[in-house]
């Protein structure tokens, strides 16, 4: 498609959102309509790029024509196609929840209502500029965004466990950037240069690199809560009002990762030694155990699907070991991804049905939403079937992620991370089935009405079924992956022949 | 060679009893006349069909053929009699009057033509239960206690005798396979030998016999019996493998249960009881001839004939035996109990009867045998037969009709007397056996002998100086064995639970998963503190940084 | 692209599609959600006649679609899977109608029949799955289907026999998958060839091969409710009787033992198999378990738990069956997929009209059932001969082929096996038949009849009656073309490339 | 001892004692400070390897700038939100993370 080719779509992705949350917070009484319009554009926007990446390759644009390596360049390949692609989505699906979440109720609620709409769509440009940005400051800068935004995003529920959330997260946060940003500075001081292609091409070593990369890296994990780095994530996640918590756990600590996969596999990969990728992928083992572990013990829900995220970000973490510096990375790469996008998509949907049965349920505990299955059965069935996907069950996306990490931990004989594997998916299961269980067990008496909008309901139902649709399509989604990818090699490793 | 009439024939022997079951049962006790007419065709057949006809039946269980030889058809000749003086006895008198009884019997009938006929070991096994299974329906036909407790023992030996012929079967039909082969004989003996009371497992019959009525009883007593003893010709017949072993224990527990089924049938108190003894004691005579063959091969064929034609003499004896205790019992005339006399003298084989024949028969086959067991039986068989005159007086004793002669209504005798015509004629239809001068001595004395005793008993009887004989209930070794097994099975059935085993809430999270939350609890909080987390920030990067640093140099 | 390669996936979505959409049917819409569940079924059975008809004239049915490069879902039909997929098809439409009846005014039947076709698609995709990976996706598919129809009724008992019921089969399932993976690691796709997949690998790395393996039939034998993997099954016997009856006739354990068939035949090949010596250590297990399941069902009171346990019993005939070298055994172990089915299911119906009509729940008050229920207890009374092994019945064309193939391969000791379990079966099996049909009747049974001159509801009458006449006649027509038994002959004639 | 190293150093020991300070302090406005020094203390180090070969560079400094912007603004949001905590706890300090136990309506 020629014509596709030709649009400059990379500017828009973030003019957009950021001129849909300048234009909400000036018609505060409009705010929802017109940050729905905005996010609805945005997202398409956001999808049309993935397709332009995909039919014409690599994008790049220089804003206001300035140019590396002073000026601001966007840049997209297949990987930060996809994660717009996934923001396009996830978002799309969140702002039509919440367009019918914050009830114009109680003053509380107008607040919320009121404010939501700015900081999500300034969140939103955030993120789509980090993915696209082609600079590592100007990451930087996005970085920050994101964090401030989302920390106002958790402080909207007024709550004092969202607001002590919410200090928590910001503190970190800006401990992470500023680390991060000590690392730009000293990559600037080697290399002369924050753009990512040159950083790349300019030879880096020697002690100042190491401690750059040590500080990114840091920063990083810190700010993608990591184990043992996760403690203030619960919390916030937990706390967010629904939406918020799905965007959170679906989009936001996915940003800072994938700087963390931009350092590592494009700006240093040489940098890479067998005792860090081994320690990344030993803590995001733990992670994994951990937060399966606490989601199986937790006693509310949605401190469940919070813990949850912090063991499926765990996964992600299997491919330093299984990619970098294998010869053929690709398979790890892509199962990687695959996990990424199909956790984004299933967790956001699990929020957002938790979100709706609680807002019917008498407490927020796990034991608060029996009989859910009588009363919102299409929401039960979205938790359900988000629940499917984190599993790794076929044919979700998860279940095409996971399959791809097993067949390059096995194909390599990186056995340890087979297991790994393998009990996380065992304790999602018994998660999952914790809630469901609950969800069907039949309370005494008629079953409760229904009483939220059908609108909480299916956004819910078509990000799970999203998430589903991903395993189906996992062939389209790894060749998109391959457009500037950092490793090579088959989507299926064989040992024997 | 096969007409297609004769093949319809067979085809009708066995379809018309399976095809008038149901109906026979539903249309009350005028059903019965179905069961006489479902017994006819067997007879026609029996008389009619040519040897060798057989019917395939490619599409029937695993490939079914039905066929008529020499043996099948004697055998089939006196069962179908049998079944049909049975049935003719059911209607004059009054037996079968229960649905289930009449369902049973038409069954089991179908079953034993079944057997007779069939050609295929599928076949053979699959008739062999349905006659088995059925005659249950039989054996509890009376409904009280003793039939209950009869008719679960007879069951238990059935399933026993089923999985042991099984097991046989299977590891025949693997021709070639030598070393199935030996173990598959010893199997079959013992699987059929529990119809064809077997010692030690001869229980079931005492058992059942006692408590059947009359019907019933004649059909087990004269027909089904023979169903064991065919599966040991059929199954057990020579080819080639040698099994003399096998042969010498058939002899041998055959001449255990000749005498022990007469030493403890005597001392029986009840008249049918004693004949489930007697037919004991029969068989064991039946299994040393079926042994003799088995152990030389070169006397089967001659074997085969003597054994088949003394199963047909001893069916109709045993029937008349069982029929006519069934009239002594209605009408309590004495001519019926003195008819008695008749097929008791022949089971005895007293000359000029068809016991004498077939006995006689039997003796000229066994000195084929080697030496110590020719001689030993040449001593049994008569001391065996002095043991069946002792039971058959012991059963005119208890026979014998007390109280007035009543009347009843039908023919009581339309069935005993065909059976008596039978028996006595039988030495002219058993026909070719020679019976030389020298050899009525022989068949001689030991009726006499046992009818000395006998009478000697009865005088001590009637001086009242023996007043209580000492008995032996029916089924002598399984009270032990009942004792042993109801212990077993109390051990291993469960008491009776309520309906709805989970009264007891489901605990949300088990005891140990609530120490391992608090762990995990304990551990986040350790985590929270700022100062891990500090901690962990510096030695993260400290960690990466060495490690890439060690690198580049 | 022709027909033939769309007529798998046809056959899938006959029922998927309906279950789906009966999933958004309101409650009251009785009419058309029958209508829906009875079109889907009559269907899939006209579309597997024609299946059937194909595969028996060699034609190549393969539906194709690539998830990721290398990573194929592939829906094909042989012999085998024309027989599982006919099974299923035929009971699932007999289940259709009896749960139909049997659920008549309960709550929640949109979920209900929506899950129950679900549940029958996922079995015929398995049943269809032409390689490894879709077997795996349609197993776990299944696992997920059946959950909810074990937790329907939503008490506390069911909630914690699902709970059970999936901590097993997730289990199971991930070791499923972590061996697949590897396989599939070792040797690429593996796509189901009568013969075995495996090639030359057996030679490059029999010690993975034979780990693999066992992992395989770990992860098969917790549906297949292989000892100690069985744990599961007494406890989802809390589920309603129509989805006890599909468990165990024809989807989940039924689809373990299938999966063992597919992974013994058709990955690794039974020769390999042999060579590799795992087939006895499997073989032993198997006859542990046909002992064990009947010893326990014996101390069981609970019908339906008695029940369960005979199935864990009769199940591992068919892993016995396959387990022995030698084509007689094998047919009797493959035809067994088909005879269990038929019996059990009908066993289950029976069990599901008894405490429907008159609330018997155990065994100690079934005394004189059959004078209330005749035709029902003569049903029951058929599957429990049929399991006992006595002739007619199928059950006894099973025994038969085990026995002789175990014989024929030199495993004697089998033969005791049997031997016991039929023992066994009919202690455990016979004093129910002897109370129903001749004991006096006790305890207070509802006076009137529920409807119409029959015993019990037609919907559930028919049902229990048909299938007990086809375990009648698969045994009694056994010889007869297109018989079970017939079909199994052809199966094993082509794995064993005779 | 150069110049730059000594700026090198001095951040360094600034973002030490930054650090330290965020660990140990509970008070959150010791906290916020304590990220402020933190700041400076990077954007010292990044001034300090601003003049390379000589010549000064742009970019660093243009850096720094945009680095205080950010963080000013940080800073002020970081105090609303400390105010906001404090209203709600009623202590200016870090509520300990609520662990676990189902709380009433809350979402």
């Amino acid at each position: 498609m020629p014509l596709l080719a030709e649009l400059p779509l990379l500017p828009w992705t973030v003019t957009l959102p950021l001129g849909g949350a300048a234009l909400s917070f000036v018609l505060r009484a409009r705010a929802p309509a017109v940050g729905l319009a905005a996010g609805v554009a945005t997202a398409a926007v956001g999808l049309l790029l993935a397709l332009q990446v995909a039919t014409a390759g690599l994008q790049r644009h220089a804003v206001g024509g300035w140019g590396a390596p002073l000026g601001i360049d966007l840049a997209a390949d297949g990987l930060s196609a996809l994660m717009v692609a996934m923001t396009s989505v996830v978002g799309l699906w969140v702002s039509l929840y919440a367009g019918a979440y914050f009830g114009a109720g109680n003053q509380d609620g107008e607040h919320q209502r009121a404010y939501f709409w700015p900081l999500w769509l300034l969140l939103w440009t955030a993120l789509n500029a980090l993915f696209l940005a082609a600079d590592s400051f100007n990451a930087y800068v996005t970085l920050e965004l994101l964090g401030l935004s989302a920390v106002a995003l958790v402080a909207l529920a007024a709550t004092p466990a969202a607001l002590g959330g919410a200090m928590r997260y910001l503190l970190v946060g800006l401990l992470g950037s500023l680390l991060y940003l000590l690392g730009v500075g000293l990559l600037y001081a080697l290399a002369g240069t924050v753009d990512f292609r040159l950083l790349a091409a300019a030879p880096l070593a020697g002690p100042a690199t190491a401690v750059a990369l040590g500080v990114i890296t840091a920063g990083l994990v810190l700010k993608t809560a990591l184990f043992p780095f996760h403690f203030w994530l619960p919390p916030a996640h937990a706390s967010a009002p629904a939406p918020v918590s799905a965007v959170l756990s679906a989009l936001v600590v996915k940003a800072s990762f994938y700087l963390l996969l931009r350092f590592w596999f494009w700006v240093l990969p040489e940098a890479a030694t067998p005792v860090t990728l081994n320690l990344l992928g030993l803590l995001g083992a733990l992670a994994v155990l951990w937060g399966g572990l606490r989601a199986l013990t937790a006693e509310r829900l949605k401190l469940l699907v919070a813990y949850s995220t912090v063991a499926q970000l765990g996964y992600l973490f299997l491919v330093f070991p299984l990619a970098l510096g294998e010869a053929d990375g690709f398979t790890a790469w892509g199962g990687m991804t695959l996990l990424l996008l199909a956790h984004a998509t299933a967790k956001a949907g699990m929020f957002l049905s938790a979100g709706a049965i609680l807002k019917g349920a008498a407490h927020d505990g796990v034991s608060g939403i029996d009989g859910a299955a009588q009363a919102m059965p299409v929401t039960t069935f979205a938790f359900a079937l988000a629940g499917v996907s984190l599993i790794g069950l076929p044919p979700t996306g998860g279940f095409a992620g996971k399959w791809l990490l097993l067949n390059a931990a096995l194909a390599t004989g990186q056995w340890g991370w087979a297991a790994v594997l393998l009990a996380g998916s065992l304790l999602a299961a018994a998660y999952t089935v914790r809630v469901l269980t609950h969800a069907f067990t039949r309370l005494p008496g008629e079953p409760p009405a229904c009483v939220v909008p059908g609108r909480l309901e299916w956004t819910a139902v078509a990000l799970a079924v999203t998430a589903l649709a991903l395993g189906l399509a996992a062939g389209e989604v790894l060749e998109l992956l391959r457009v500037g990818a950092p490793v090579v090699g088959p989507v299926l490793l064989e040992q024997a022949r | 060679m096969t007409a297609p009439l004769d093949q319809l024939l067979l085809g009708v022997t066995v379809a018309t009893p399976l095809l008038l079951a149901l109906p026979a049962a539903r249309s009350g006790t005028g059903g019965r006349w179905l069961l006489v007419l479902a017994a006819l065709p067997a007879f026609i057949s029996s008389l009619l069909v040519a040897d060798g006809t057989t019917l395939d039946l490619p599409w029937l269980l695993l490939g079914a053929q039905l066929g008529l030889d020499g043996a099948g058809r004697i055998l089939l000749f006196a069962s179908a009699a049998v079944w049909l003086a049975a049935a003719l006895h059911a209607v004059t008198g009054d037996g079968l009057r229960g649905v289930g009884a009449r369902a049973g019997f038409a069954l089991a009938m179908a079953g034993n033509f079944g057997v007779v006929l069939a050609q295929d070991p599928a076949g053979f096994f699959a008739w062999y239960a349905l006659m088995s299974f059925a005659a249950y329906l039989l054996v509890v036909e009376a409904g009280d206690a003793a039939a209950w407790r009869a008719g679960r023992v007879y069951l238990a030996l059935v399933v026993l005798g089923e999985v042991l012929i099984l097991s046989g079967l299977l590891a025949a039909v693997q021709a070639g396979e030598a070393h199935a082969a030996s173990a598959a004989r010893w199997l079959l003996w013992i699987g059929f030998g529990i119809k064809a009371g077997l010692v030690p497992l001869h229980f079931g019959l005492p058992l059942a016999y006692g408590v059947a009525p009359t019907a019933g009883g004649t059909a087990l007593a004269g027909a089904m019996v023979n169903a064991g003893l065919l599966g040991w010709l059929r199954f057990l017949a020579p080819d080639g493998a040698p099994a003399e072993t096998l042969g010498l224990a058939m002899i041998a527990l055959g001449l255990a249960g000749a005498f022990y089924g007469a030493g403890v049938g005597v001392l029986q108190s009840s008249a049918k009881a004693l004949l489930g003894y007697s037919s004991v004691s029969q068989m064991g005579l039946l299994a040393i001839g079926v042994g003799a063959g088995v152990a030389v091969p070169d006397a089967w064929p001659f074997l085969l004939v003597v054994v088949t034609l003394y199963a047909a003499h001893h069916a109709f004896a045993k029937a008349a035996l069982f029929v006519g205790l069934g009239v002594v019992e209605r009408t309590g005339s004495r001519a019926a109990w003195l008819a008695l006399a008749l097929p008791a003298v022949a089971l005895v084989g007293l000359p000029l009867t068809s016991g004498a024949v077939v006995k006689s028969a039997l003796k000229a086959a066994l000195p084929v045998l080697p030496a110590p067991w020719s001689e030993a039986l040449a001593l049994g068989l008569p001391l065996a037969a002095v043991g069946t005159t002792l039971l058959m007086a012991r059963l005119l004793f208890l026979a014998a009709p007390r109280g007035a002669a009543a009347s009843p209504a039908g023919l009581p005798w339309a069935a005993y007397a065909p059976l008596l015509l039978a028996v006595g004629l039988g030495p002219w239809w058993i026909g070719p056996v020679p019976l030389p001068p020298a050899s009525w001595l022989a068949a001689l004395w030991p009726g006499l002998a046992g009818a000395a005793i006998a009478g000697a008993a009865f005088a001590a009887w009637r001086q009242r100086r023996w007043r209580t004989g000492p008995t032996v209930s029916p089924g002598d070794v399984l009270v032990p064995l009942e004792r042993i097994a109801s212990r077993v099975w109390r051990h291993l059935t469960p008491a009776p639970e309520s309906h709805h085993p989970a009264d007891r809430a489901p605990a949300a999270v088990p005891p140990p998963a609530r120490q391992l939350a608090a762990l995990l609890a304990r551990g986040e909080r350790g985590l929270t503190r700022w100062e891990s987390v500090g901690i962990a920030v510096v030695l993260l990067s400290l960690a990466v940084a060495a490690a890439s640093a060690l690198r580049g140099h | 692209m022709s027909v033939d390669a769309w007529l798998p996936a046809l056959i899938v979505l006959s029922s998927l599609l309906p279950g789906l959409l009966i999933f958004f049917l309101d409650e009251e819409r009785h009419a058309l959600r029958t209508a829906l569940n009875l079109a889907g079924a009559v269907l899939k059975t006209g579309l597997v006649g024609w299946l059937i008809w194909g595969v028996f004239h060699d034609h190549a049915f393969e539906s194709r679609m690539s998830l990721v490069p290398g990573l194929d879902l592939v829906l094909a039909a042989d012999a085998l899977s024309v027989l599982f997929v006919a099974l299923s098809t035929v009971l699932w439409l007999v289940t259709t109608l009896y749960a139909i009846g049997y659920l008549e005014g309960s709550p929640h039947r949109s979920r209900f029949f929506g899950f129950f076709s679900l549940c029958v698609s996922a079995t015929v995709g398995l049943a269809l799955a032409g390689n490894l990976v879709t077997f795996l996706i349609f197993y776990e598919l299944l696992t997920l289907a059946t959950f909810p129809l074990v937790a329907h009724r939503g008490t506390p008992d069911a909630m914690r026999g699902a709970k059970v019921y999936l901590a097993y089969t997730v289990t199971g399932g991930a070791v499923l998958l972590f061996a697949v993976a590897w396989l599939s690691a070792l040797a690429g796709p593996v796509e189901f060839t009568a013969g075995g997949a495996l090639g030359d690998l057996a030679q490059t790395h029999p010690a993975e091969l034979t780990a693999i393996f066992a992992l395989l039939i770990a992860g098969l034998g917790v549906k297949a409710a292989l000892v100690p993997l069985h744990g599961w099954l007494p406890q989802a016997m809390v589920a309603p009787a129509p989805v006890s009856a599909l468990l165990h006739a024809v989807a989940v354990v039924k689809a373990g033992a299938f999966g063992i068939v597919r992974v013994v035949y058709d990955v690794y090949g039974v020769t390999l198999a042999a060579d590799l010596g795992v087939l006895q250590p499997l073989a032993l297990l198997a006859a542990f378990t046909v002992v064990y399941g009947s010893v326990r069902a014996l101390a069981q009171d609970g019908l339906k738990k008695r029940l369960a346990y005979s199935t864990v019993s009769q199940v591992s005939y068919i892993a016995l069956g396959t387990a022995i070298f030698g084509p007689v055994a094998s047919i009797g172990g493959i035809v067994h997929l088909v005879h269990q089915g038929v019996m059990k299911i009908t066993l289950f119906f029976c069990a599901g009209n008894l405490a429907e009509t008159l609330g018997i729940h155990n065994v100690s008050e079934m005394r004189g059932c059959a004078r209330r229920m005749p035709l029902t207890m003569v049903a029951f009374t058929v599957g429990a001969l049929g399991m006992i092994g006595v002739p007619p019945v199928a059950g006894f064309v099973t025994k038969w082929y085990l026995g002789a193939g175990a014989v024929a391969a030199g495993a004697d000791w089998v033969l005791v096996v049997l031997a016991m379990s039929s023992l066994l079966n009919a202690a455990y099996f016979l004093p129910i038949l002897y109370a129903a049909w001749f004991r006096e009747p006790v305890g207070p049974w509802p006076e009137e009849h529920p409807r119409g001159r029959f015993e019990a509801p037609l919907m559930l009458l028919v049902p229990a009656l048909v299938t007990a006449v086809l375990s009648v006649a698969a045994g009694l027509l056994a010889a007869a073309p297109f018989s079970p038994l017939d079909w199994a002959k052809l199966i094993a004639e082509r794995e064993y490339g005779l | 001892m150069s110049p730059l190293l000594t700026y090198g150093i001095a951040g360094a020991g600034l973002i030490a004692i930054g650090l330290y300070a965020l660990i140990v302090r509970r008070h959150l406005l010791r906290k916020i400070i304590a990220l402020n020094v933190i700041g400076n203390g990077v954007f010292l180090t990044l001034v300090a390897a601003a003049p390379r070969l000589g010549a000064p560079d742009p970019v660093p400094h243009a850096m720094v700038l945009t680095g205080i912007v950010v963080a000013v603004s940080a800073t002020a949001f970081a105090l609303a939100l400390a105010v906001r905590v404090r209203d709600a706890t009623g202590a200016a300090a870090l509520p300990p993370p609520d662990g676990d136990g189902a709380s009433g309506p809350g979402h």
